[in-house]
């Protein structure tokens, strides 16, 4: 899960990482109050799970009042790379002398946190690893030993850092490697760090994507959910248990597993056609988990047509077989079906659908052909 | 032979007193798994089905031998679980459970990894499966027979899938291993593979692959330095956007990291055919092995 | 450095360990207060860093508010093994079912924290062991790794803990894991750990003794220590930052390096001798610690003669004697001393010596001449 | 021969701008150690007469192939500077420090043990010297000649006074080894043992022992399995009261644990000879090795 700006400070103040004072404000009126509260001038930042909110004109300056109130009307309801703005963070504006990077990431190859520093702050860190690789510097973890005094150091000495910001340096980062920790997350950043005029370290913004399996850790975050801004046939899907994907094609899919399903996805497009979602029923779906689902795929008003791509193991054909029937009974789908089953039970699921005799559903016999077929059905 | 489970498998499963854990226990255990014992803490002294229960993992192998330990606990409880198998002295861990946090699974592996005479295999996998030896998961053991193709995949079904395209083309398996979906396997292709390449009955090894993370990358590396035995590499998920987890929890592409197209490129890099889809798989198994049917 | 029963329970409550509610008294006033705001019954009890204070009488129950007044004033100045009583620890009576005992311990041996359990409460470790050496579950926790719920589970079950209490029994051994390694504890000790009537768990005593190396990172831990309970050389000696322990007889020592103090009492022993302090002056001795520490031998009326037995290393022979000779012209000793200096600049030490002509000092060249010459002169 | 510290040494010290550090880096110099580098954070860039300070310990070892370090910052930041010397590989890691917190001690500790390459020797020790060879630490070097007697110690002081009594007799050492008197010493008695039984020069083991832990039960028990050199030991401690620490954190008598009388005794019941003072360390190893004077 991705945090916005003000959530991600919200857990770095916890965790005694230094962020400017600030408010959260949903409405102009409270954005003016909280510019009030804080003293000018205030930053007033969108709050948008996407990059570059600066060029697109989120985040704005405000000296006085009458600028706050400008600004905070300008940027609410603005639409910044498809995301409609609806909440502010406003913030006291800081004396900015200099910008470093700094995270904590979940590095998968080395199985092993990774913490990176760099003096070229503002910048993302692909742009910085293309323009000076030696740039950034990055350290290993042991997440049994944690984060040691000598690794902040090190970091900050193979940055170049000043050596009168060694040390709040170095402490930032032990900060954000414990927020790392013990909140679960896969990845901190802070871009820029901010070195102010009186060279003091500040967190400017916030970037923190939190791991969904550890949430039920802390019930604080999870709350930090915004469902409003979720796509709405992957919130029907996330209320029902399934796991669904939304994509911009126009042929729907369904699968057990999630390899299998990656793999019919490609198959389709291997065959010229464009999926228009990714949807794993899971192992052993049972056939109201399949009626539930078929709800899910058709709500998508773009589904031209849908495929069926079963390999059962646990699952069982028939039981998918009586969930596609039921389904039919319930919803009277208007596009077409192709219906691939084959593993455990599939000779019952094949005569099950062939005496429904259900309108417009094709049953193919391998992953390929039925491919093929619900390639050429959605036209 | 097999790899990693075979007819001295002995195995104790955590959680065997949860539904899915006495179902999958019994189905390993009418397969011909010698399922040894059950661990339920406040179980102790119960059966199930005549598989003694022990409320901890230390008194099951003191009393039953078990060697292998599956972990069928729900996630919060999943870590340590199979920590307690390995204090236990458990030599080979495989985790069912799905949907463990992934700093347990960093914790857990770095933990485990200190230790040279413990394996851990998943969690969020299918298990592994010797045809006509030992199933250890939850693998549908009917759609493969005894053979020579030695199959190491991230997922379950696509893995059935591939496995049944082989069998239709006549070929057998040594050993299929799940190593799990997630971001932190405990074991990884290399490691698999590893044991393939030493595992006289496998003549070829099929490596199913998905996007996220870089262990394709690094099993590419690896067959080109040290295996000798053919390698035939399937990729899912050229068509996952960026950003989004399929299902899996490892299995996104994170900015340009971690796409499938990457890995492909990778492995055909080194030599390791790519099969375009499930079926190529088997076509290219023909073509190596030369046909069976 | 050991804590009395009430400063290890606060850290117990501190990291979440059951313990009864109760009070501090220093006085039979506040006692007494103490037990009207808790409500009857309660508990006095004398607290002094001794174990069997309910067999000498420092433990008693109090129904009403005449018997909490009588009690407090029975208990507090009572001497128990040679402690006096100066301050109470009044606490809500308990209502016990079962005993257990429970401990973390810093096992050198294995270098690792060791976890312990038994059944049987209210013996000690070594009663215990008499008594059924399996009664005591005892297992080791990486510190690395922590404290698992395993470890808790597998103590209780093995400890054959009742099935509805492994639960509480085990978070209690996490929470005492916790205090263990947070509090830089050497020991964390429950006897005997509760069961109640009710079947709640909890800690009824707590010995805890922490790290004095580690007490700058525990400046409340620290503010524990009972200056006035210790003995007046020792207080004198670390005052000055000497290393000093009293002992029973009449004969002082300095030395410089722990080991060779040993050694030289073990010497002074095997002559016929009987010590009365270690003094490890230290590496690098300049003259004015030398002088300090003859300063705190002497405080000690039962010093009949001293012994400084140097082997210079970085300690200089030559710094030893003109601080020796300072302390003469300060203190005027009234007993004999034997010096024996050896090591880097001996020669020059002993010629400052000779040139002095101190009173009734004595040089010998090696240890085991100088043990028995003092010996020989405390009579 | 000798072990652990030799002309190959190459020594970085932590610590080294501080009054102790620059005192012994020069002296430990002047012996003829080659002291290549020094670690001061924030100093980086200085050096202390002739040898370059660096602000990390991974620089150092890059730039002066340090592989040798010691350790003499306050004890505070001790362990995270012995945690900094094996991450940047250096091998053997010599921590002079007195008074290093006991839960440090157990993590550093059992954080290197998993580590193969790296030994840890001290903390609170004098160090270790290799007449003729190097000195790492503080140990007085002109009471001591190369010789053929290996001397590991717990204390220091008593060590120069059980060196000096050998002196006298005429003996020289292999190496002076001195593991330091806190309760978690980095290296044992066992692990210096040996060393010593594995080098060629070392025909006598002097072990010092004192009260508290069971370090030397342990070592007698190795040493009856595995010595083939005859070993005379010394123990400290008689006369010290149960529950009072005896100026090193790790003397002290525990209840009935840890007397010199049952440590004399275990060494004794193993056929290790054991003085009653410094003086009949001496005279035994002139009985087991013949006079030298």
């Amino acid at each position: 899960m991705d945090l916005l700006e003000y959530q991600g400070k919200q857990l770095f103040s916890k965790h005694g990482v230094p962020v400017p004072d600030g408010r959260h404000a949903t409405s102009v009126d409270e954005a003016v109050e909280a510019a009030q509260e804080l003293g000018y001038p205030v930053v007033i930042k969108a709050q948008v799970q996407i990059g570059g909110r600066g060029k697109a004109g989120g985040i704005k300056l405000a000296k006085d009042k009458a600028e706050a109130r400008e600004h905070a009307e300008a940027i609410l309801g603005m639409d910044i790379r498809g995301l409609t703005v609806h909440e502010l963070w406003v913030e006291q504006a800081s004396d900015i002398a200099e910008e470093y990077y700094a995270a904590v990431v979940f590095d998968r190859g080395a199985k092993k946190p990774m913490a990176m520093l760099s003096r070229m702050g503002g910048m993302d860190v692909e742009a910085i690893a293309e323009e000076d690789p030696t740039a950034m510097v990055k350290l290993h973890v042991d997440p049994l030993l944690g984060f040691q005094d000598f690794h902040g150091r090190r970091l900050a000495f193979d940055a170049g850092i000043a050596p009168d910001l060694i040390r709040p340096v170095g402490a930032m980062l032990a900060r954000l490697y414990e927020t790392f920790v013990a909140e679960d997350a896969m990845l901190v950043e802070v871009n820029p760090l901010l070195v102010t005029g009186s060279r003091d370290v500040v967190a400017l913004d916030a970037k923190v994507t939190l791991d969904d399996n550890a949430l039920y850790r802390h019930p604080d975050s999870a709350e930090f959910r915004n469902v409003s801004a979720e796509n709405p046939q992957e919130r029907m899907a996330k209320e029902r248990g399934l796991t669904y994907v939304s994509l911009d094609g126009n042929i729907g899919i369904l699968g057990n597993g999630a390899g299998l399903v990656m793999s019919t996805l490609d198959v389709v497009a291997q065959a010229g056609g464009r999926p228009a979602n990714f949807l794993d029923a899971g192992g052993g779906s049972k056939a109201e988990a399949i009626t539930s689902a078929v709800e899910v795929i058709l709500s998508n008003p773009e589904v031209r047509a849908v495929l069926f791509n079963i390999f059962g193991g646990i699952t069982r054909c028939d039981e998918v077989a009586r969930g596609l029937i039921e389904a039919f009974a319930q919803i009277e789908p208007g596009v077409p079906f192709v219906v691939r089953l084959d593993g455990t039970n599939d000779v019952e699921g094949r005569r099950l659908l062939a005496e429904a005799n259900l309108p417009n559903v094709h049953t193919e016999s391998t992953m390929l052909d039925a491919a093929n077929r619900v390639v050429e059905l959605a036209g | 032979m097999a790899v990693l489970v075979d007819r001295d498998t002995r195995l104790c499963v955590s959680g065997i007193t949860g539904r899915e854990g006495t179902f999958h226990s019994l189905n390993n255990r009418n397969y011909g798994t010698q399922v040894v014992s059950g661990v339920t803490p406040g179980k102790g002294g119960q059966d199930v089905e005549g598989i003694p229960v022990f409320d901890t993992f230390h008194r099951a192998v003191e009393e039953t031998g078990a060697n292998t330990a599956m972990i069928f606990v729900p996630p919060r409880f999943a870590a340590d679980s199979i920590l307690e198998a390995e204090d236990a002295g458990i030599e080979l861990i495989v985790a069912i459970t799905e949907g463990i946090p992934a700093h347990d699974e960093l914790r857990v592996y770095n933990h485990l990894a200190r230790n040279p005479s413990v394996r851990l295999v998943g969690p969020n996998c299918p298990g592994i499966l010797s045809p006509g030896k030992a199933n250890v998961g939850i693998i549908p053991a009917s759609f493969f027979k005894e053979g020579n193709v030695g199959v190491v995949s991230r997922s379950g079904t696509l893995t059935y899938q591939i496995g049944n395209e082989l069998a239709q083309s006549g070929f057998g398996n040594s050993s299929i291993v799940g190593i799990g979906g997630d971001p932190v396997p405990g074991s990884s292709f290399i490691d698999i593979i590893e044991l393939f390449e030493a595992d006289p009955e496998t003549e070829l090894i099929v490596l199913s692959g998905e996007i996220g993370g870089d262990a394709e990358e690094r099993a590419a590396d690896h067959i080109a330095e040290h295996v000798s035995k053919p390698v035939v590499a399937y990729i899912a998920g050229f068509t996952a956007p960026p950003g989004k987890t399929m299902g899996h929890a490892g299995a996104i592409v994170s900015g340009s990291a971690g796409t499938a197209q990457a890995k492909a490129e990778a492995l055909e890099a080194k030599g390791v055919r790519v099969g375009r889809n499930p079926t190529q798989v088997a076509e290219i198994a023909i073509e190596v092995l030369g046909a069976r049917v």
